[in-house]
């Protein structure tokens, strides 16, 4: 009954994909249809040009949303029975029928996935509306977005290595597809050729990882892969290589690169699905492939993820915070919120593997938490960078502001995203970064003097992200929305009219008030997944009342949101109304001040680089800065200055750091060995000569 | 009972904090030769401010008008977690520690916005500025306080004073540390001198100012009350943490007034200090505070290290 | 094993093989192309003597067909081929300038030891004989390559690789006393199709780049110029 | 048995119908329909051969057993859709003048006769013959590749003629030394017969089939394109027509490695060693590696390929090499794959060529703009060839790369590492081709390109899910080359 909730799932998105390609068929079954029966109108009227596109896009986004209705049902019905289901579908290779398992974990992640499709499939139809032309053809979009769905669903379904690799790379190739959509741009077909070879790369790594527990155990089923008993070293081996397979999907600092530039070209509620759904999906990936597959954690991995973690939330949040393209800010600052995860889930490594499940349960259910909390507010705020761009036409945040006039209901459902994300009280976000300082607070229980300290050192550097998060979406928001508008495009931006893209972002905002509230909701939901995979759950996940959060126990933290939300509500109130009553209630609008000068204008506002201008002092050797004034001189001695360009650019260290050197040597490389082949067909002579008396050298 | 002493000491928090800023103003008067203005003229400031009507500029938008109701809503809420005069408070349960930095970090968030939204240059500034010190400062907090809370084993700002209390005099060299890195955090994030001068409108100089410069009538108390009493909220946070000795633990009235009157004590002592130091000290230029904030990071991160390693090493 | 001691066959065999091995060497240090397509005449007669010879000591009647074919083939077709070449391209004055010419020969010397050594465990348990003419079959299949290598001129290459044909066929009818009749006629086909073909390429090869050197040809190739 | 005649006698009489009347207009749909029926003809063999085992005919000429027999049918696949491919092709090259009549003649009945020289190389039971029709696929094709008549072209044939006659001869050697030791126990008349080599193969002198080993393989290695004998390849692919190309990848390298194969199998037997697997495993592994990164310098498209193909011909000479059951299985599966997806790419690879008229990748752009279904094919075809699931590319990398963990498991990150490279080689040329704003006077063309969409599609199945009978074919195959199966 679940799988056949989780089949209709995959299925339903399969077919979405497969009805997109309907698309370019209009005339064929306009053809069709007039030679079988004219007689009926409605159906003929149905394949107008105009009518038959948005009846296209309206059905495979209902697919694609029913999928997604169908995943989240899957999802909860397994976390809810805590049952395991496994299958054998006869596809694959003759001795390896595709092996299906379908647990806890998995439906947890089916959860994230089904509801950020749903919402997706929600705000679907009104993005997409201009994507009917022959330049953007709507049957690519979306059956690359209906194989993409499939893909991320296989992959949580599989249950050998061989399944899981080609769920996984259809996941891939299918973004791909996704990200070179537009591909009229350079800039675009770079990310996505980078994308692809990461993906590649990361996808060997994998296989190679998989490759070691195969080459010790009999098959590749993951039961037979459970069973392989490593010895450290090899276990070692085989979780750096899925570390850095899965950590270049998730987009761990240094091998995140393609993040930053593929998910800002792709369309925008495709972002929301790359960013939101599939990093989590590659830290399923780890998760599987550490807890389950390796089974026995040792700590020291859990010191690497915990400093992989702690450079990525870091790097991430500070990257994003310069960046003035408001998708590649958000694709950063995934970065960073899979760094917290990370982190997190390196502490409940240690703690696993210092023999504390019950704490390796807490840290795990951050991480799961954290996961969810994310594929929320970022699939929200990409959805709202969506709709940002589909009314003013542009992503850089330095040329908007004002917006929330223009956009009222856009702003509240973007600040909602902004508050999450900066994990404020109330909201989310704050729910998985307050567990995940609860874990570390649990330090003391270790003996490692080595882990003791380096613990707390992280849970500094999560401190300083959150803060530096906060910081930076309060430029993003205050850039965007606030302030008066810098550009004739946001001069003219309207209210999006579509119910649709408002319902899906708005169901997604929804959802990160109500976990921030009601954050036990979807804890207990976890523990089953621990409860299952780490064979502990929480000590004491209810000790004083579903209206309560006291992960560990209540007398060393807790945190009733409830409570705090109506404390919140009766302070509001009172002030309110309390100066409400007096006489000068009319507020009296008037100029701005301007000290008496006269004349403000929206130049003279503070920009997204001016903003960020006292973090680019302080953390200066984060980035690579080419900042530059130029300036346009006139006059008999140049003396005049007729215009100033301020010009600056921030870049990443990774690139002239670790992959221009590799192109560097690949090219180099190549000219080298391409000299063996000169031209000359002595020399080829010479070669197969020289090779035949080698040879036989060699045998003799 | 235990709600209606939470409920009544956030209302005291509430209503003594303009007291306290006045008093400070009043120390760095004396202290500087200058004539004190009364110690409640912070309470007639904020009364003729709700009792103006408010100019908003025409570039405002409803976040603008809001904001200072939800600045100070947070603030008040921060202000519930923390003991005043007793500790065992529900409201401690219902919001930790970590939680009320949380609302100090909601109340920067729109405090930070409302600056950005009438797009002046002043404005942006600000909050570029305080977004700036701000995430400097927080962490350099939650590294302080994480020393109090590991060594109580509890998140819990009640039951981790308590826990202080019952322990007795204990000298833990961590809780210099954390002590000295909260107080430099205090005075970043309360915008003291040298971090951030509160008396100036000097464009250069200005933080805090410079994100309400735009506010009047009864928004501009709201977000003055709010400052007032994050001062206040720091300060108890400082007295009752390091020295909890006073508050009361039972709820009886005699120790609650026990209470009350040590912590007007202890206050008006840190007030002394707050106020010579303001005087003594010059402010900083804004890209030394980094410098200073690092270095309260720093405090806080060995006072959590020597608790780990000295203190609670096995 | 002394060659007294050998039969008349066996002893001629090896001269034989000496006489082709010497050709080969003959061809390697040749500059002058007419003369190097007498030479490889000459080893094509050697070669049909040989068959012949061995058709006849060991009265195997198919070998006959394999000398004739040698003879039509290796003797007369393609030297004569080559020459009207040669004599049309103008170029039976040119002399082609070999680089390291001692060089060349030394190396050439070497590998005749060299197909000794490689050859020796393979036959340690069969005659002298066999290892003799198979050693010599093989280097004189390497020097074919050799000279290859070493000359720039088309027709040469088409030389040697006649050669190294001949160094297999001598293995062949030597070493195994032939292969399967199908076999061999196969292979005569072959060559036969070859040489047309070698034919063709040098015309089209002069039309294309007015010459017939090989180093001439090198648009494709995988060098930053 | 007789399907086997028909096999070999269908493509004779197309060589001498089309040396006589190649040039009338509908002889690309005859090459189709003589392609066909040999398909047919092939498919009623192979469901014989499935049904009853292995096939002797009378004169012990011809065997066909479960390996070849699937090669065979492959190449009359491949065969067949190629000529599909090359009707429209060839017509548009006549069109723009590009060949005249007497060309077109040679190309057909040449490619009858390259046809007719892979099934005698696979349907023979001779060592010998095979022998000599590989040497006739050289001699049919060399004259194909200067079909242009273009000084490259012609460098490129007088190349590839002179590496592969050469390395032929070789292989010719060790045939004779192959045969020498036959003699030495049997008859001299069937002593080549692989059959009769393949019952006495613990019998044959080990120390002389080691040698003749290393003159087969680096013989027929020359025609697989074993780096460093590979130097014909990119010349000769990228300089012939299009369809030539197809069935070069497709066909002939393959079947080069059939004939190694073959007399691996006689080695082993022999030594009881895998001293023949090393030799394989360090040429195909050299390959690959040296032709994924050549991948990344080239300017011509079809040398892109040809390279490619090299660098998978190594991966599959390297899977025989391990020999296990596993690993050969993996190899015959991406035999086919690689036939396939190879000339499939081929195909979309023409047709691009004459879409943009030229051959360099620079000047190649944006595919899917002027004819979406050109650009689609040879994207979803590269994604295939670079080994990207659900196609079967993967499968049979991912069974090579188990393989390689278990037998030699330091070789596995050298191989991925190459795999990743040559993906990045690949793609960073084909994306600017297929992607971006075309030229302005870029016109779509006439097109046929249902082999592309056969070949794709058969490969995304042999990637979901091998079919049952296919997978014990493989595996008869298996067993008859490794001694054991995977199953």
């Amino acid at each position: 009954m679940i799988l056949i909730l989780a089949y209709s799932a995959v299925i339903l998105s399969f077919a979405s994909g497969l009805l997109a390609l309907v698309m370019n068929q209009r005339l064929f079954l306009l053809d069709w249809f007039e030679k079988s029966s004219a007689d009926n109108e409605r159906l003929a009227s149905c394949l107008g040009e105009k009518q038959f596109s948005s009846l296209v896009q309206k059905a495979v986004f209902m697919l694609l949303g029913l999928s997604g209705v169908f995943a989240v049902l899957a999802g909860l019905s397994v976390l809810i029975s805590q049952g395991v289901v496994t299958d054998q579908l006869s596809l694959g290779l003759p001795w390896l029928p595709w092996h299906v398992r379908f647990d806890c974990l998995s439906g947890f992640f089916f959860l994230i996935v089904g509801i950020a499709v749903s919402a997706v499939s929600l705000y679907g139809p009104g993005y997409v509306k201009s994507y009917t032309d022959s330049q953007h053809p709507f049957a690519v979009l979306g059956l690359f977005t209906g194989l993409f769905v499939s893909g991320m669903l296989l992959v949580l379904l599989a249950d050998d290595a061989f399944f899981f690799m080609i769920a996984w790379e259809l996941m891939s190739v299918a973004s791909y597809f996704l990200v070179a959509f537009q591909h009229e741009h350079a800039a675009n077909r770079r990310a996505a050729f980078i994308y692809l070879l990461m993906a590649e790369v990361g996808a060997l790594a994998i296989i190679l990882g998989f490759g070691v527990l195969a080459s010790f155990s009999e098959g590749f089923t993951f039961d037979a892969l459970r069973q392989v008993q490593l010895s450290a070293n090899w276990a070692s081996i085989a979780f750096v290589l899925a570390l850095l397979g899965f950590g270049m999907k998730a987009g761990i600092v240094p091998v995140h690169v393609w993040l930053p530039e593929a998910h800002p070209v792709a369309p925008s509620h495709i972002s929301a699905l790359m960013s939101g759904v599939m990093l989590k999906v590659a830290l399923y990936g780890l998760i599987r492939f550490c807890f389950d597959l390796l089974g026995e954690v040792h700590w020291q991995w859990g010191v690497v993820l915990l400093i992989l973690g702690t450079i990525s939330a870091l790097g991430g949040i500070l990257y994003a915070m310069m960046q003035p393209n408001l998708k590649r800010l958000l694709a950063y600052s995934s970065v960073e919120n899979i760094g917290i995860i990370f982190m997190v889930l390196g502490l409940a490594m240690i703690f696993m593997a210092n023999g504390h499940p019950q704490l390796a349960a807490l840290g795990f259910l951050a991480a799961l938490l954290h996961a969810f909390n994310h594929a929320l507010f970022k699939n929200l705020l990409f959805l709202g960078a969506g709709m940002i761009h589909h009314q003013t036409h542009q992503l850089n945040i330095d040329l908007m502001g004002g917006l929330i006039r223009k956009m009222p209901k856009t702003s509240v459902l973007f600040l909602i995203g902004c508050m999450s994300i900066s994990s404020l009280p109330l909201f989310n976000g704050f729910v998985s970064e307050w567990l995940a300082f609860q874990t570390a607070l649990q330090v003391d229980v270790l003996d490692n003097g080595v882990l003791r300290s380096l613990i707390p050192v992280a849970a500094a550097s999560l401190a300083l992200t959150a803060a530096l998060a906060a910081a930076c979406f309060v430029k993003v928001f205050g850039m965007i929305f606030l302030g008066q508008s810098r550009s004739h495009h946001c001069d003219n931006a309207r209210e999006i009219q579509d119910k649709g893209m408002l319902a899906g972002s708005g169901l997604l905002a929804g959802l990160c008030f109500l976990f921030g509230i009601f954050p036990g909701l979807i804890i207990n939901l976890i523990n089953k997944v621990s409860g299952q995979l780490l064979g502990a759950s929480l000590p004491n996940d209810a000790a004083l009342g579903w209206l309560w959060l006291a992960p560990v126990s209540a007398n060393q933290a807790s945190y009733a949101p409830p409570l705090v939300l109506t404390g919140a509500l009766i302070a509001g109130c009172i002030s309110f109304w309390y100066l409400r009553r007096n006489p000068a209630t009319v507020i009296r609008h008037a100029e701005t001040w301007d000290c008496g000068f006269g004349g403000l204008t929206p130049k003279m506002q503070y920009s997204c680089s001016a903003f960020t201008m006292p973090f680019r002092r302080i953390f200066n050797k984060v980035w690579i800065i080419d900042e530059r004034i130029d300036k346009d001189l006139r006059g008999a001695m140049n003396q005049d200055v007729a215009a100033v360009h301020y010009h600056l650019e921030v870049n990443d260290h990774s690139w002239p750091l670790l992959y221009e050197p590799i192109e560097r040597g690949v090219n180099t490389t190549a000219t080298i060995v391409g000299r063996i082949q000169t031209g000359n067909i002595r020399t080829y002579l010479g070669y197969s000569f020289a090779t035949l008396i080698l040879m036989l050298w060699v045998i003799s | 009972m235990n709600w209606l002493i939470a409920i009544l000491q956030t209302i005291l928090f509430v209503a003594l904090s303009p007291l306290l800023a006045g008093w400070v103003k009043c120390c760095k008067c004396w202290l500087q030769n200058r004539k004190a203005p009364s110690i409640f003229q912070p309470y007639r400031d904020l009364l003729k401010l709700t009792y103006k009507q408010p100019v908003v500029s025409e570039q405002a938008s409803w976040l603008f008008i809001k904001a200072p109701y939800v600045i100070f809503s947070a603030t008040v809420l921060a202000a519930t977690v923390v003991p005043l005069i007793a500790v065992d408070l529900p409201t401690s349960a219902s919001a930790d520690v970590i939680v009320m930095v949380g609302f100090f970090a909601f109340a920067r968030f729109f405090l930070a916005l409302a600056g950005l939204d009438i797009g002046t240059a002043f404005g942006g500034m600000g909050s570029s500025r305080e977004m700036t010190i701000s995430s400097l400062a927080e962490p350099a907090m939650l590294m302080a306080i994480f020393t109090l809370t590991m060594t109580a084993s509890t998140t819990n700002l009640s039951l981790a004073i308590a826990h202080v209390l019952n322990e007795g005099l204990i000298l833990r060299p961590s809780f210099v540390f954390a002590l000295s890195a909260l107080i430099l955090v205090a005075v970043a994030e309360t915008g003291r001198i040298p971090v951030d001068n509160p008396s100036t409108h000097l464009e250069l100089t200005m933080i805090h100012e410079a994100m309400i410069l735009e506010y009047s009538g009864r928004h501009l108390a709201l977000i003055e009350w709010a400052s007032q009493l994050k001062l206040m909220l720091y300060g108890v946070l400082i007295a009752n943490i390091f020295f909890p000795w006073g508050i009361a633990q039972s709820f009886n009235p005699q120790d609650l007034a026990y209470g009350l009157m040590a912590i007007m004590a202890k206050l008006a002592v840190l007030a002394i200090v707050l106020a010579i130091s303001e005087t003594l000290v010059a402010k900083m230029r804004l890209f030394r505070v980094q410098e200073y904030l690092s270095f309260a990071y720093l405090l806080g991160l060995l006072g959590m290290l020597s608790h780990i390693i000295l203190e609670a090493s096995r | 094993m002394n060659i007294e001691q050998l039969d008349f066959y066996t002893q001629a065999i090896l001269s034989m093989a000496a006489l082709v091995g010497l050709t080969s060497f003959l061809m390697l240090g040749q500059g002058r192309l007419l003369r190097l397509i007498f030479v490889f005449a000459l080893q094509g007669f050697l070669l049909t003597l040989t068959t012949a010879l061995a058709a006849y000591s060991l009265d195997n009647p198919h070998l006959y067909i394999s000398a004739v074919l040698t003879l039509v083939l290796k003797v007369i077709f393609i030297p004569w081929m080559l020459r009207r070449q040669v004599l049309h391209m103008n170029m039976h004055r040119d002399i082609e300038a070999l680089k390291n010419n001692t060089f060349v020969m030394l190396g050439g010397a070497s590998l005749m030891v060299f197909s000794y050594y490689v050859l020796h465990p393979v036959v340690q348990s069969s005659s002298a004989v066999m290892l003799n003419a198979l050693a010599v079959s093989l280097s004189v299949m390497l020097l074919g390559m050799l000279l290859m290598i070493s000359h720039r001129q088309a027709i040469a290459h088409v030389v040697g690789f006649m050669s190294i044909e001949n160094g297999l066929f001598f293995a062949a009818i030597v070493a195994t006393n032939g292969m399967p009749m199908v076999v061999e006629l196969g292979v005569a086909f072959d060559v036969l199709v070859a040489a047309v073909l070698f034919g063709i390429f040098f015309l089209h090869i002069r039309t294309s780049i007015d010459t017939l050197d090989v180093d001439m040809l090198n648009r494709l190739h995988e060098v930053d110029k | 048995m007789i399907a086997a005649y028909l096999v070999l006698l269908i493509p004779l009489i197309g060589i001498v119908y089309f040396t006589l009347a190649g040039h009338k207009t509908d002889t690309g749909k005859l090459n189709i329909k003589f392609n066909g029926i040999c398909l047919l003809a092939t498919i009623w063999l192979a469901v014989n051969v499935l049904n009853q085992g292995r096939i002797i005919s009378s004169n012990e000429a011809f065997l066909i057993d479960p390996f070849n027999v699937y090669l065979i049918v492959l190449t009359a696949f491949v065969g067949f859709t190629t000529s599909i491919f090359s009707s429209p092709y060839m017509a548009h090259e006549k069109e723009i003048g590009k060949l005249s009549d007497q060309r077109l003649k040679l190309y057909y009945s040449m490619f009858q006769g390259f046809m007719l020289a892979m099934y005698l190389v696979l349907t023979t039971n001779n060592m010998g013959i095979m022998w000599v029709a590989m040497e006739g696929a050289t001699l049919a094709t060399v004259l194909l590749v200067s079909l242009y008549r273009t000084p490259e072209s012609i460098e490129a044939a007088w190349k590839y003629f002179i590496l592969c006659g050469v390395g032929i001869a070789q292989a010719l050697f060790g045939t004779i030394l192959l045969y020498y030791a036959a003699v030495q126990i049997g008859d001299g008349e069937n002593a080549l017969l692989w059959s009769v080599l393949y019952e006495n193969a613990d019998k044959l002198n080990p120390e002389i089939l080691e040698i003749a080993f290393v003159f087969l393989l680096i013989g027929y290695g020359t025609k697989i394109g074993l780096v460093p004998l590979h130097n014909w390849l990119p010349d000769a692919h990228s300089e012939g027509p299009t369809p030539m190309s197809a069935v070069l990848s497709g066909l002939l390298l393959n079947d080069a490695l059939y004939a190694v194969v073959r007399n691996k199998m006689l080695v082993d037997g022999a030594t009881g060693s895998n001293m023949a697997g090393f030799l394989m495993m360090g040429f195909g592994l050299l390959s690959f590696l040296v032709a994924a990164i050549l991948l990344h310098r080239q300017k011509d498209i079809k040398r892109l390929f040809s390279y490619s193909s090299i660098e998978h011909m190594g991966l599959m000479t390297f899977a025989f090499g391990i020999g296990g059951p596993l690993a050969t299985f993996a190899a015959l599966l991406h035999m086919t794959v690689h036939s396939l997806t190879k000339s499939a790419i081929f195909v979309t690879v023409g047709h691009a060529a004459q879409l943009a008229g030229t051959q360099k990748i620079d000047q190649i752009r944006g595919l899917i703009k002027t004819q979406p279904r050109i650009g689609w094919g040879l994207l979803i075809g590269t994604i295939a060839i670079a080994g990207f699931p659900p196609f079967g590319v993967f499968t049979s990398e991912f069974l090579v790369l188990l393989a390689t963990m278990h037998s030699y498991p330091w070789l596995a990150p050298l191989l991925l590492l190459d795999i990743g490279i040559a993906f990045a080689g690949l793609f960073r040329h084909i994306q600017p081709m297929v992607y971006g704003i075309p030229p302005k006077d870029q016109q779509a063309i006439k097109a046929n390109l249902w082999p592309v969409i056969i070949h794709l599609a058969l490969v995304l199945w042999l990637g979901l899910a091998i079919p049952d009978f296919l997978a014990n074919w493989f595996s008869q195959a298996t067993l008859l080359i490794s001694g054991s199966t995977p199953l």
